[in-house]
């Protein structure tokens, strides 16, 4: 096949990598802090998308005109109530199952999810259907040969791969950060030099959330639709992302994300049925795990006897 | 469970028919269909037709009885549909039922209602098996099969002088059954097939197929599938700058497309089965009843079949007593009926036989019957072969 | 336990709350009003969580401990009378013999995670295995079907063997996404593919055997008839007594004892010579055969399987019951499968509001009774265990 | 001392992680029914070196003789069968089982696990059981009086002591012929160690020619029930003696108070 058709495909997958990640990094955050995964991420995104568009239309509302401004708002308001969501949800939910068997939680927050879910399906007005997310930024874009390279594409990428950036650099430069891996690192510890363990896994629960909603305002973003149903197989995919990556680790959440992606568009090329990418893609998370049981990139700690 | 203004509008209902004539037999009817899950939105549309059906039938005071709708849920599943139905039909008191959405549930089901004697309505599964592949006489159709639509759709479209379709259909039996049909007839008319896709139900992204579409250069993208699926390719259709057609099923004529499309909607076309509900005298008062009863859902495509399915149902009973093998010999006998789809006739096999499809096209945010679109005078244009 | 009830237990409390729970399932079957069925459903979960707390669920427990054998032979009778007093109601019948199906399928997803800790989320699929493997094989093949049943169990244990490997190089979370991950691909698989009839689904001759179809009415006098669910519902009966025995039976022993020590700590359990591979692969196969061989049988009983009925969702749900019953307690799974199966099924007022207030009352019970409706108790080896 | 009366000899035992080197060529030698202490201060590698024994952790160098026989390499339950029984630093009972069902693990060796004996063979395997109940109560009773009683209680209940004999019973059921015991007196006071060491030492009566290896960090312990010290820092071994030579030598101290250099 030519080359811009190729480059068409790399950039597809750029752009859900993007997302993936961004949802893989979330995953793996909490299961640094706190062992858990939180199975409810997936549709804690999509409430953050849902979040966006009432933003959007509260907004348009109140007579707000430049796009720029309404970008700026509907991603602040899915970050912040996001952010609170997710450390609810950790405070009523996971910590008080701290200690239980880990197959408790994760129940626990698939159930959450459900309740979410749900909950849009149901009260959302018309929630069953899908909802049309505005187009805000500018949607011109360059040709070459096959590959159509759109501008709200490129800010996308681009704006997923700095907010990874910045909460890798928050979690590896800042006293916060130190803290969170701290606690990652050994919470018994943390607490006796007197770090209010409680605080920050709430924080580091409220980051991961954030991301998450900034992942769902960037699929609303780039689909310009949403639907109650957009955080299921998202949460799926990322929770595989950040295991075959490597739980607890940022690096190995944004490699599984990208490689996902890889999988499906690679599937989705080679098979007559595209509909066989996702068989093919979660067949070879198999094959990966049972080829390296701990993730790509492995956690470093062997176990303590 | 019901939104507060219906409840009253409900009680008003009740009390009118209560008043009007003091106590007449109540009779059951059972809607099955999805109110929960991917596609709950066409059974929640359903389900409130049938509902608005049976709420102006008991505000009528020449109704000889109370009718009582009994609304279940099949969750698009065919183990849970062999359970309601199982249900509906070993109570005796419900007479006949208006059922089923997804083709699976009701291929699970005929067996039940044919081994139980309860005559139904398909109200909107499209499989043809469920009429054809046995001959229960318990088991209609007001519906047309994707059949139908299909044959019209390859006609219709190929004399606009198109010649080369990619086809994205969901791996659903709906999509799929749709994917085989059009195929078919559209080889019968000479037009040419340059690529097929099937994809997941619950997918969101189509960047890849899309690409591929792209690079086929086809003039037409047929989509076999129901709204949400069908919003999302549409648009990624623009993203990915792939320019043709945009061509659906019945499945996507519902404001929620349009909703979901914004002026991306503009020029997709789509059939449906029956007459076109707006050009009804019938089919009016449907729409403007349903607004008025401020359901949570809209209608969606086939909100008005159901509609016609229940009052089949009832003229049925109206007419022979709430006797379960009656009702089914009478509905057995329905010859042009007519109803807001348009008129109703059964073949031998139970299959409303009036072939009438309609063409709708989108234009300026609404589905038009192509005919008296724009673009069929050609004051528009569609994208051009 | 005091010494006194040792010497002579009391049955009768043991009779007794057995013809309770009975009536009760009567009851909850019969009654059709919306608020009973919520008032017995209400009644149902607080007596469960008190039962563990009276004396009376000690006598109880008591009189199981010592005396098994007349309380196993009473329960039988009295779930057969349950049964016998439906004869005539399908639904019912119908509904009986789902929660008896699905509860078997749970209970191999008990041995695998309550016992062995060996995570599975793709419950649903293998169940769907059965299912299928019964489509095809009643439907081209001539194979008498008792055989057709065990068919599905071994494809379905066989299925699973492909996990084996992954399952046992992983642990935890990464085991659970094995499990997950396969859900997905098999229900993907199944729709995609139309070897299988594709989304369209297979349909399923009804069962026979000796000569003896299920689907048809039982014929009484000349105007009564039994309901054909009748064969299905005490043909599920057997099956699930028998499951049980096995259980029993393989909890009380060193089977049950090395499985749990693997569970709990598979370091130690190396250290002590257990091998933790043969005892994972053994619980694991087990369940799954367990859960084919009902996937089969329901799938013979509703006559139709479609990929719809094996998703992610539904194995979520086979989760969920193991968990809310009471994790490694069958007693507790069966009782779990009755109130998660049935009461959607009477509560239709809730209609598209089910899922939602069911992910609620999970999310509850594991708040505020995280062991679940009725915890697993100690390990008894023989009856009267450690009373003496 | 002849090569038959040595029951355990390793030489060069070497564990790596990644880059750190827990365990550095280590040669240590057994003899028949000899109390070795291993000391050293934390981190130096005592109990990298039982893991690495008992074939948790796979060595990266050396190799290692049981009663005669290589067991370099082998699996874990390879390496129980041939004898070698332990106890963990963490207490690592299963507390939601009962005592009994905690000894019975540790006395795996001797069960019979057959699928047919266990499911169909019941009236066999009651036979069995009782014989493994009463084998249980006698070692319980051995270790203190009110034991037994206990034998059908959830180990969680027992207190912190009771955990520690429980699990020393668990090591010593299976009649092993080296017993490891990992810190024993960790988490409890100083007349509870001494209690549990004389229990021991009692069991090691009924049990002619147990070795034990003992990691511990009380020094008065070591003093009491060790014939012989090996001392580890950074894992190698610095020192091995008598106790009352190792603790004089200047090298060990230095290990302990930290290096005035």
């Amino acid at each position: 096949m030519d080359l811009s058709l190729l480059g068409q495909y790399v950039l597809n997958g750029l752009m859900l990598g993007t997302i993936y990640a961004m949802v893989a990094v979330g995953f793996t955050l909490f299961f640094g802090v706190l062992d858990v995964i939180k199975f409810s991420h997936g549709d804690v995104l999509m409430v953050g998308a849902f979040t966006g568009l009432v933003a959007y239309l509260g907004l348009s509302a109140l007579g707000v005109q430049s796009n720029a401004l309404l970008t700026l708002g509907v991603m602040l308001s899915a970050v912040l109530l996001i952010a609170l969501l997710g450390a609810a949800l950790a405070r009523w939910l996971v910590l008080p199952l701290r200690g239980a068997p880990p197959i408790n939680l994760l129940l626990i927050t698939l159930m959450a999810g459900t309740v979410l879910r749900e909950a849009i399906r149901l009260f959302y007005p018309a929630g069953a259907n899908p909802k049309p997310f505005p187009r805000l930024l500018p949607a011109d874009s360059v040709s070459f040969g096959a590959l159509t390279l759109r501008f709200d594409s490129a800010i996308l990428i681009a704006l997923g791969l700095a907010s990874i950036v910045a909460v890798h650099l928050l979690v590896t430069r800042t006293r916060l950060g130190l803290a969170i891996r701290a606690v990652a690192q050994d919470s018994e510890t943390a607490q006796v030099v007197g770090m209010n363990f409680q605080r920050i896994v709430l924080v580091t629960f409220a980051i991961g959330s954030a991301l998450a909603a900034l992942a769902g305002v960037t699929a609303g973003l780039y689909y310009n639709e949403i639907n109650f149903g957009m955080g299921l197989l998202l949460g799926v995919i990322g929770f595989s992302a950040a295991v075959v990556g490597g739980l607890g680790n940022l690096y190995g959440a944004i490699l599984g994300g990208f490689l996902f992606a890889g999988l499906q568009t690679l599937g989705a090329v080679w098979f007559a049925v595209p509909a066989y990418k996702d068989v093919f893609a979660f067949a070879v998370v198999i094959l990966v795990m049972t080829w390296r049981p701990t993730g790509l990139i492995a956690e470093q700690s062997a176990e303590r006897v | 469970m019901l939104p507060r203004p219906l409840r009253a509008a409900l009680c008003c209902a009740l009390l009118l028919a209560a008043g009007a004539v003091g106590a007449k037999e109540a009779v059951k009817l059972v809607f099955i269909g999805p109110l929960t899950g991917g596609v709950s939105a066409n059974g929640l549309g359903g389900r409130n037709a049938a509902d608005l059906a049976v709420r102006l039938r008991n505000a009528d005071a020449k109704a000889r009885y109370r009718y009582e709708l009994v609304a279940l849920d099949d969750e698009c599943k065919p183990n849970i549909g062999v359970q309601v139905a199982t249900k509906a039909s070993s109570d005796r008191s419900i007479v006949a039922g208006v059922t089923h959405y997804c083709s699976t549930v009701a291929m699970a089901t005929v067996d039940v209602y044919h081994r139980f004697g309860l005559p139904v309505v398909v109200w909107g599964a499209v499989l043809p098996d469920i009429t054809y592949a046995h001959d229960y006489a318990e088991v209609h159709r007001v519906n047309g099969t994707m059949i139908n639509q299909n044959e019209t759709a390859a006609r219709f479209m190929t004399g606009l002088k198109y010649q080369r379709w990619a086809v994205i259909h969901d791996t659903t039996d709906y999509g799929k059954g749709h994917n085989k049909y059009f195929s078919e007839y559209l080889a019968k008319n000479g037009g040419r097939i340059v690529g097929t896709f099937g994809v997941t139900a619950d997918q969101q992204d189509f960047s890849a197929e899309l690409t591929k579409i792209k690079d086929l250069k086809p003039e037409v993208v047929y989509f076999g599938g129901i709204t949400p699926l069908g919003v999302r390719i549409r648009t990624q259709m623009d993203k990915l700058g792939v320019k043709a057609v945009f061509q659906g099923t019945s499945g996507i004529v519902s404001d929620a497309y349009i909703e979901g499309l914004g002026p991306l909607a503009e020029g997709s076309l789509a059939f449906r089965e029956g007459a076109p509900i707006e050009k009804l005298p019938g089919g009016k008062l449907f729409l403007e009843q349903y607004n008025a009863q401020k359901y949570n859902d809209p209608p969606e495509a086939y909100g008005a079949f159901a509609f016609a399915a229940a009052n089949l149902v009832m003229d049925a009973i109206e007419k022979v007593g709430p006797d379960r093998k009656k009702v089914r010999s009478e509905l057995n006998r329905t010859r042009d009926y007519q109803s807001v789809v348009g008129t109703i006739t059964f073949d031998d096999r139970r299959q409303n036989a009036v072939p009438l499809i309609t063409k709708f096209v989108v234009q300026d945010g609404r589905w038009i019957v192509w005919e008296d679109s724009e673009y069929a005078n050609g004051k528009r244009k569609l994208i051009q072969p | 336990m005091s010494a006194r009830a040792a010497q002579q237990p009391v049955l009768w409390p043991a009779f007794a709350a057995t013809g309770a729970i009975a009536c009760f399932a009567y009851l909850f079957l019969r009654v059709e009003a919306q608020w009973e069925v919520a008032a017995l459903a209400v009644g149902a979960v607080l007596a469960l969580l008190a039962f563990g707390r009276t004396r009376l669920g000690a006598a109880v427990g008591a009189a199981w401990s010592v005396r098994p054998v007349p309380l196993a032979w009473g329960a039988l009778l009295a779930a057969s009378v349950v049964v016998a007093l439906f004869a005539e109601d399908h639904f019912a019948l119908l509904l009986i013999a789902t929660v008896l199906l699905y509860g078997l399928a749970c209970l191999g997803l008990t041995i695998q995670f309550g016992y062995a800790g060996v995570v599975n989320f793709s419950g649903a699929a293998f169940f769907g295995v059965g299912g299928y493997t019964a489509a095809v094989l009643a439907t081209h093949t001539a194979l008498p079907h008792p055989l057709v049943l065990a068919a599905g169990g071994v494809l379905a244990g066989a299925i699973g063997s492909l996990l084996v490997l992954p399952l046992l190089r992983t642990r935890g979370h990464y085991a659970a996404l094995i499990t997950i991950a396969f859900a997905i691909l098999f229900k993907t698989f199944l729709e995609v593919n139309d070897a299988l009839g594709g989304p369209q689904g297979l349909k399923v001759p009804g069962m026979r055997m000796l000569g003896w179809s299920f689907n048809d009415n039982i014929p009484l006098g000349e105007q009564t008839e039994l309901s054909f669910y009748l064969s299905y519902a005490v043909f599920s009966l057997l099956l699930l007594a028998g499951a049980l025995l096995l259980m029993r039976r393989l909890e009380r022993s060193w089977l049950g004892l090395s499985l749990d020590a693997v569970r709990i700590d598979e370091t130690a359990a190396a250290v002590f010579g257990f091998e933790v591979a043969r005892w994972k692969i053994l619980a694991f196969t087990l369940g799954n055969v367990l859960a084919g061989v009902a996937g089969a049988a329901y799938a013979m009983m509703t006559g139709f399987v479609a990929p719809a009925s094996f998703t992610f969702a539904e194995s979520l749900i086979m989760v969920s019951i193991v968990i809310l019953g009471g994790l490694g307690n069958p007693v507790g799974v069966l009782a779990a499968a009755a109130l998660v199966l049935v009461l959607p099924e009477k509560l239709q007022v809730i209609q598209e509001y089910r899922f939602l207030l069911f992910s609620g009352f999970v999310i509850l019970v594991l708040l505020f009774r995280p062991e679940g409706l009725l915890p697993r108790t100690l390990r008894q080896y023989l009856p009267g265990w450690g009373r003496a | 001392m002849s090569e038959t009366a040595t029951l355990l000899r390793c030489e060069g035992l070497s564990v790596r992680f990644g880059g750190l080197t827990a365990l550095n060529r280590l040669d240590l030698r057994l003899r028949d029914g000899e109390i070795l202490g291993l000391i050293g201060p934390n981190g130096s590698g005592k109990t990298t070196f039982f893991n690495a024994l008992t074939g948790l952790y796979r060595a990266a160098g050396g190799r290692t003789w049981f009663a005669g026989a290589e067991i370099t390499g082998l699996r874990p339950q390879a390496i129980y069968d041939a004898g070698i029984a332990r106890t963990f630093q963490r207490s690592r009972l299963c507390l939601p089982l009962s005592v009994f069902d905690n000894l019975m693990i540790g006395n795996h060796r001797r069960l019979s696990l057959g699928l047919w004996f266990n499911l169909c063979r019941r009236s066999r395997f009651a036979q069995e059981l009782q014989r493994h109940v009463e084998r249980a109560r006698a070692l319980l009773a051995a270790f203190h009086p009110r034991l037994p009683e206990r034998m059908f209680e959830p180990a969680g209940a027992l207190g912190m002591i009771d955990r520690r004999r429980v699990e020393v019973c668990r090591a010593l059921i299976s009649e092993p012929r080296l017993l490891l015991l990992d810190e024993p007196s960790a988490g409890m006071t100083h007349d509870e160690t001494r209690e549990l060491m004389d229990d021991i030492l009692a069991a090691r009566e009924r049990l002619p020619g147990l070795s034990i290896i003992l990691i511990e960090h009380e020094m008065g312990v070591i003093e009491r029930v060790s014939e012989r010290c090996v001392v580890l820092n950074f894992g190698e071994k610095i020192c091995e003696g008598p106790f009352a030579a190792v603790v004089a030598d200047p090298q060990v101290q230095e290990a302990y108070l930290g290096s005035s250099s």
